[in-house]
């Protein structure tokens, strides 16, 4: 097993957790922290084929995990701003009861 | 070896411990250790400015946010406790999970990757910067664009609904 | 300009800490045990027993045992019980002495009543300020050797008021000497002429408590201490 | 400079380490430099908190006109004949001394409700943070213990770790005046976290390097031999750098932004539960971190180890680093005799509303400068200070609009 395969195998792995958090848990913010862990296993990706994949343009992987990152965190900035405001509307943030459209 | 075997134990126990735990704040810190370690694995690969950035962005960031919502989302210490959820979605969640990684694992080991590339691709600072602000240089306009908007978004649905009195 | 404030401010505090090396108006801390400030002459702490001996302290105590004191003292502090016998004072008049003079200095509020209520100028505040004990019972109350000072002392921590006491009583004393001189001297005129004897015996009287009559007025004194002025 | 290069002086500490570890085969050779570069840099940042400790409360004494701690002495200091005129006090010399036997020997209380788990981590992780930081700072030339190519993003990393401690401490304590003061803290962590970051970035622009040592590099030169080129000799480096010092007063909890501490009003903030070795380590953490973000500054903005004259480099470079440092020390311990504390509003609008709008006019200012690299120094100097001084004034007037000296008029 070549070391592009091993670290393959830990993002999988990592986005198999992050993907079953997001699934079985209720609490929104705990969902939206497995969405995170799937976007790093993602992002893991990109450098594990940087550093073992055929060469390329030497900065590629990097630029996609630069440009990842900075998307991840305007997400986890509107995604907890979201759960605020649907604390805010019914006084707990299980996802099941944010069900209606309607405030 | 042994340096990325730790590494992966750091980052898996983490993250499974972190969805495992019924307190939401010790999940929360257990994921920053968990993105640090991630860090640290970029470290190992030799992505020094992704692996700051990764610090700066999660350790730094991301995890202020997340224990800053967790803590406006609650009414007493008590509430940190979150209700368990069925064993029927559990169960379901956990195979649908392991159902993918299967798929996966097994992609990865029957594909052929051929030779890997030994020596780590040099990169320098100031060639990351050259590409960020001459090739990719679109690319982090609209970054920048989308994160401004992203403040926006989250300072706008965030704050109060003017005749929302509670 | 935003900041003016705060630079000046900076300037302040830059003066004080280089001025605090060399100009002593800066530098104003006294370190304590080593240097000791001049007392403010009116600063008081606890009352302390005036005796005009210094080498038999006992047998010269200003007080006589009036328990006038004790009875004024507001937390009640003063504890005194009667000489049975008399004792002559520092003019040689037989007078009652304190057997026993306590002060529960754990009790005294140092509101110098005592001083002010005592006809003989026997009681006076101290500035004895180390008094710090390990036994806080026996040890803060203090017993008639312990309280006795000599005048010299008070002359050493109140010289103003001190030499107003001591030219008060030696004023009183000359003027009972006279008034007994002259008392003597009508007795003896009135022994030569038995007539007017009865006139000049009601004035004789008083003549021989010449000591204590004045008091009210004396007792005025230290109430209204005099303007000390500001230690340098 | 290749005159000084060798000197025996400059070179020595390397080539001490290197005597020491020469003899070791291939990788442990490596580990040991390494190792010794750690000692060394805890012994020596040790013993400077213990000293700062010391010279900050003799300094607040001499500016309140009192001598401050001159008492404690050393044991046997008294019997040695040149040390006889002191009696054994040696100007308080040993009050860091006295002060940590005080700390280590006090009972460590944890509540009986707290997170035990957290409470302890929480301390420990300031200091691993606040000392992780020091790693990247050129101390010297050749003395940088680890020289990577992106060390200032390193050093803010490290340093953005320092806001989770704080929570740590605050949650953990399960104490709501701890948690809400903790939130305070995090509150202007954050909030100064932005100014101090963008404060530094047209340093990076200007010099085009994320290295510390490659920034030091930039600076070493003098314009016509005696203006050395030193960033805060520049408009807007000028400008960086007091954003730059502001932020980082903010950043270390000092007076006069020393609100999540505030010892007069919030009993003491997210260390309200912590007692004894632990409260002795988030104090160090907050000493270590002052000093740290000021061998940054020192590094980004006053030329690290360079010597501000070219006849004086005979004199170490380190030496330069250290006077350096230690005037940016004094500079806060002054500023903490002087300021009062902020009020929480009023620190959320120096943040927010003065400092980050000046930092982005002050990279627009760099870009400027960057432009204008044809026109003669005196013409771009002025240009750029024009530039930075403008909003400065105009920001600074709406800031403190209606802001007057108070008057009484009841207490006359």
């Amino acid at each position: 097993m070549n070391p592009l395969q091993l670290c393959l195998i830990l993002s999988s792995l990592l986005f198999a957790v992050g993907l079953a958090a997001a699934l079985a848990r209720t609490h929104a913010i705990l969902v939206l922290l497995g969405v995170e862990l799937m976007l790093n296993a993602a992002n893991l990706n990109f450098i594990a084929f940087w550093r073992y994949g055929p060469p390329a343009s030497p900065a590629d992987g990097i630029m996609f995990v630069v440009f990842s990152i900075a998307v991840a965190a305007a997400e986890a900035a509107v995604g907890l701003a979201l759960i605020i405001a649907v604390y805010r509307h019914q006084k707990n943030i299980r996802l099941q009861e944010a069900n209606r459209l309607k405030g | 070896m042994i340096a990325f075997a730790v590494i992966a134990l750091l980052i898996l126990a983490s993250a499974s411990l972190a969805m495992c735990l019924r307190n939401l704040v010790h999940s929360v810190l257990l994921l920053v250790a968990n993105w640090a370690g991630i860090a640290v694995f970029y470290l190992w690969a030799g992505a020094e400015f992704v692996a700051f950035a990764q610090l700066l962005v999660y350790v730094g960031a991301v995890s202020m946010l997340s224990l800053f919502a967790v803590l406006l989302t609650r009414r007493s210490f008590h509430d940190l406790d979150i209700i368990p959820e069925s064993v029927s979605r559990a169960t379901w969640a956990l195979l649908t999970a392991g159902a993918v990684a299967g798929v996966l694992i097994g992609t990865i080991l029957g594909s052929p990757f051929g030779n890997v590339t030994e020596a780590a691709p040099a990169v320098s600072m100031r060639q990351l910067g050259e590409e960020l602000a001459g090739t990719h240089v679109a690319g982090l306009l609209v970054v920048g664009i989308i994160l401004t908007v992203a403040l926006l978004g989250g300072v706008v649905i965030a704050s109060k609904d003017k005749e929302d009195k509670s | 300009m935003l900041g003016s404030g705060l630079l000046q401010g900076l300037a302040v505090t830059a003066k004080n800490l280089v001025g605090s090396f060399h100009d002593p108006a800066r530098y104003t801390t006294v370190e304590y045990p080593e240097v000791k400030e001049q007392l403010p002459e009116s600063f008081r702490n606890f009352p302390f027993l005036v005796t005009d001996n210094a080498t038999d302290p006992m047998g010269a105590l200003r007080c006589v045992a009036c328990q006038i004191c004790e009875k004024e003292c507001p937390p009640q502090c003063i504890y005194i019980e009667k000489s049975k016998d008399k004792k002559p004072d520092a003019t040689g008049k037989p007078q009652l002495y304190p057997a026993v003079f306590a002060i529960d200095t754990s009790v005294c509020m140092s509101c110098q009543i005592c001083v002010e209520v005592c006809p003989f100028d026997a009681i006076k505040m101290d500035q004895e300020f180390e008094i710090a004990t390990t036994d806080r019972f026996s040890a803060l109350l203090l017993n008639r050797e312990q309280l006795a000072k000599p005048n010299t002392y008070f002359h050493q921590i109140r010289p103003t008021e001190a030499a107003e006491v001591d030219g008060r009583l030696t004023a009183e004393r000359k003027a009972a000497e006279e008034k007994a001189k002259a008392a003597a001297a009508a007795k003896a005129a009135a022994a030569a002429a038995p007539k007017p004897a009865a006139s000049a015996v009601p004035t004789a009287t008083p003549a021989a408590t010449a000591p204590t009559a004045p008091k009210p007025a004396a007792a005025a004194t230290p109430a209204v201490p005099t303007p000390e002025k500001p230690a340098p | 400079m290749s005159a000084t290069n060798d000197a025996f002086l400059e070179t020595f500490p390397v080539t001490l380490r290197d005597a020491a570890t020469n003899w070791l085969p291939a990788p442990w050779n490596w580990l040991a430099q390494g190792l010794i570069a750690v000692v060394a840099v805890l012994a020596i940042f040790g013993s400077l908190f213990a000293i700062l400790t010391l010279v900050e409360r003799k300094a607040l004494g001499r500016v309140q006109n009192r001598p401050g701690p001159n008492r404690t002495g050393l044991p046997y200091t008294a019997r040695l004949p040149w040390l006889k005129f002191t009696e054994g006090k040696i100007f308080g010399l040993g009050q860091p001394m006295a002060d940590g036997i005080k700390m280590l020997t006090k009972e460590d209380i944890v509540p009986r409700e707290a997170d035990q788990v957290l409470h302890f981590i929480a301390p420990v992780a300031m200091l691993a943070m606040s000392l992780m930081t020091f790693a990247v700072i050129p101390f010297g030339r050749n003395l940088v213990p680890v020289e990577l190519d992106a060390s200032v993003l390193y050093f803010f990393a490290a340093g953005a770790a320092t806001e989770l401690a704080v929570f740590m401490a605050g949650w953990g304590s399960r104490n709501k005046f701890a948690l809400l003061a903790a939130m305070r803290a995090l509150a202007q962590l954050i909030s100064y976290e932005l100014p101090l970051i963008l404060s530094f970035v047209p340093v990076v622009m200007i010099a085009g390097s994320l290295s510390t040592v490659g920034i030091v590099a930039a600076q070493s030169s003098w314009h016509w031999g005696f203006i050395p080129h030193w960033y805060v000799l520049t408009p807007w480096g000028f400008a960086g750098f007091l954003i730059f010092m502001v932020s980082a007063l903010a950043e270390s909890n000092r007076s006069p932004f020393d609100l999540p501490e505030a010892e007069s009003e919030l009993i003491a903030g997210h260390l309200t539960e912590y007692s004894g070795f632990k409260y002795a380590l988030f104090f160090m953490a907050e000493y270590l971190g002052m000093t740290a973000l000021s061998g940054m500054a020192v590094t980004l903005f006053l030329g690290g180890w360079n010597a501000p004259l070219p006849f004086l480099q005979f004199i170490p470079s380190y030496v330069w680093f250290a006077v350096k440092l230690l005037t940016l020390l004094m500079g806060f311990i002054w500023i903490r005799a002087t300021l009062p504390r902020l009020r929480m509003d009023q620190l959320m609008h120096l943040s927010w509303k003065f400092l980050v709008p000046l930092c982005l006019v002050n990279l627009a200012n760099t870009t400027v400068w960057h432009l204008t690299a044809s026109l003669p120094l005196a013409v771009r100097w002025l240009l750029c200070a024009v530039i930075i001084v403008a909003p400065f004034t105009l920001i600074g007037r709406s800031l403190t609009k209606g802001v007057a000296p108070r008057t009484y008029r009841y207490a006359e």
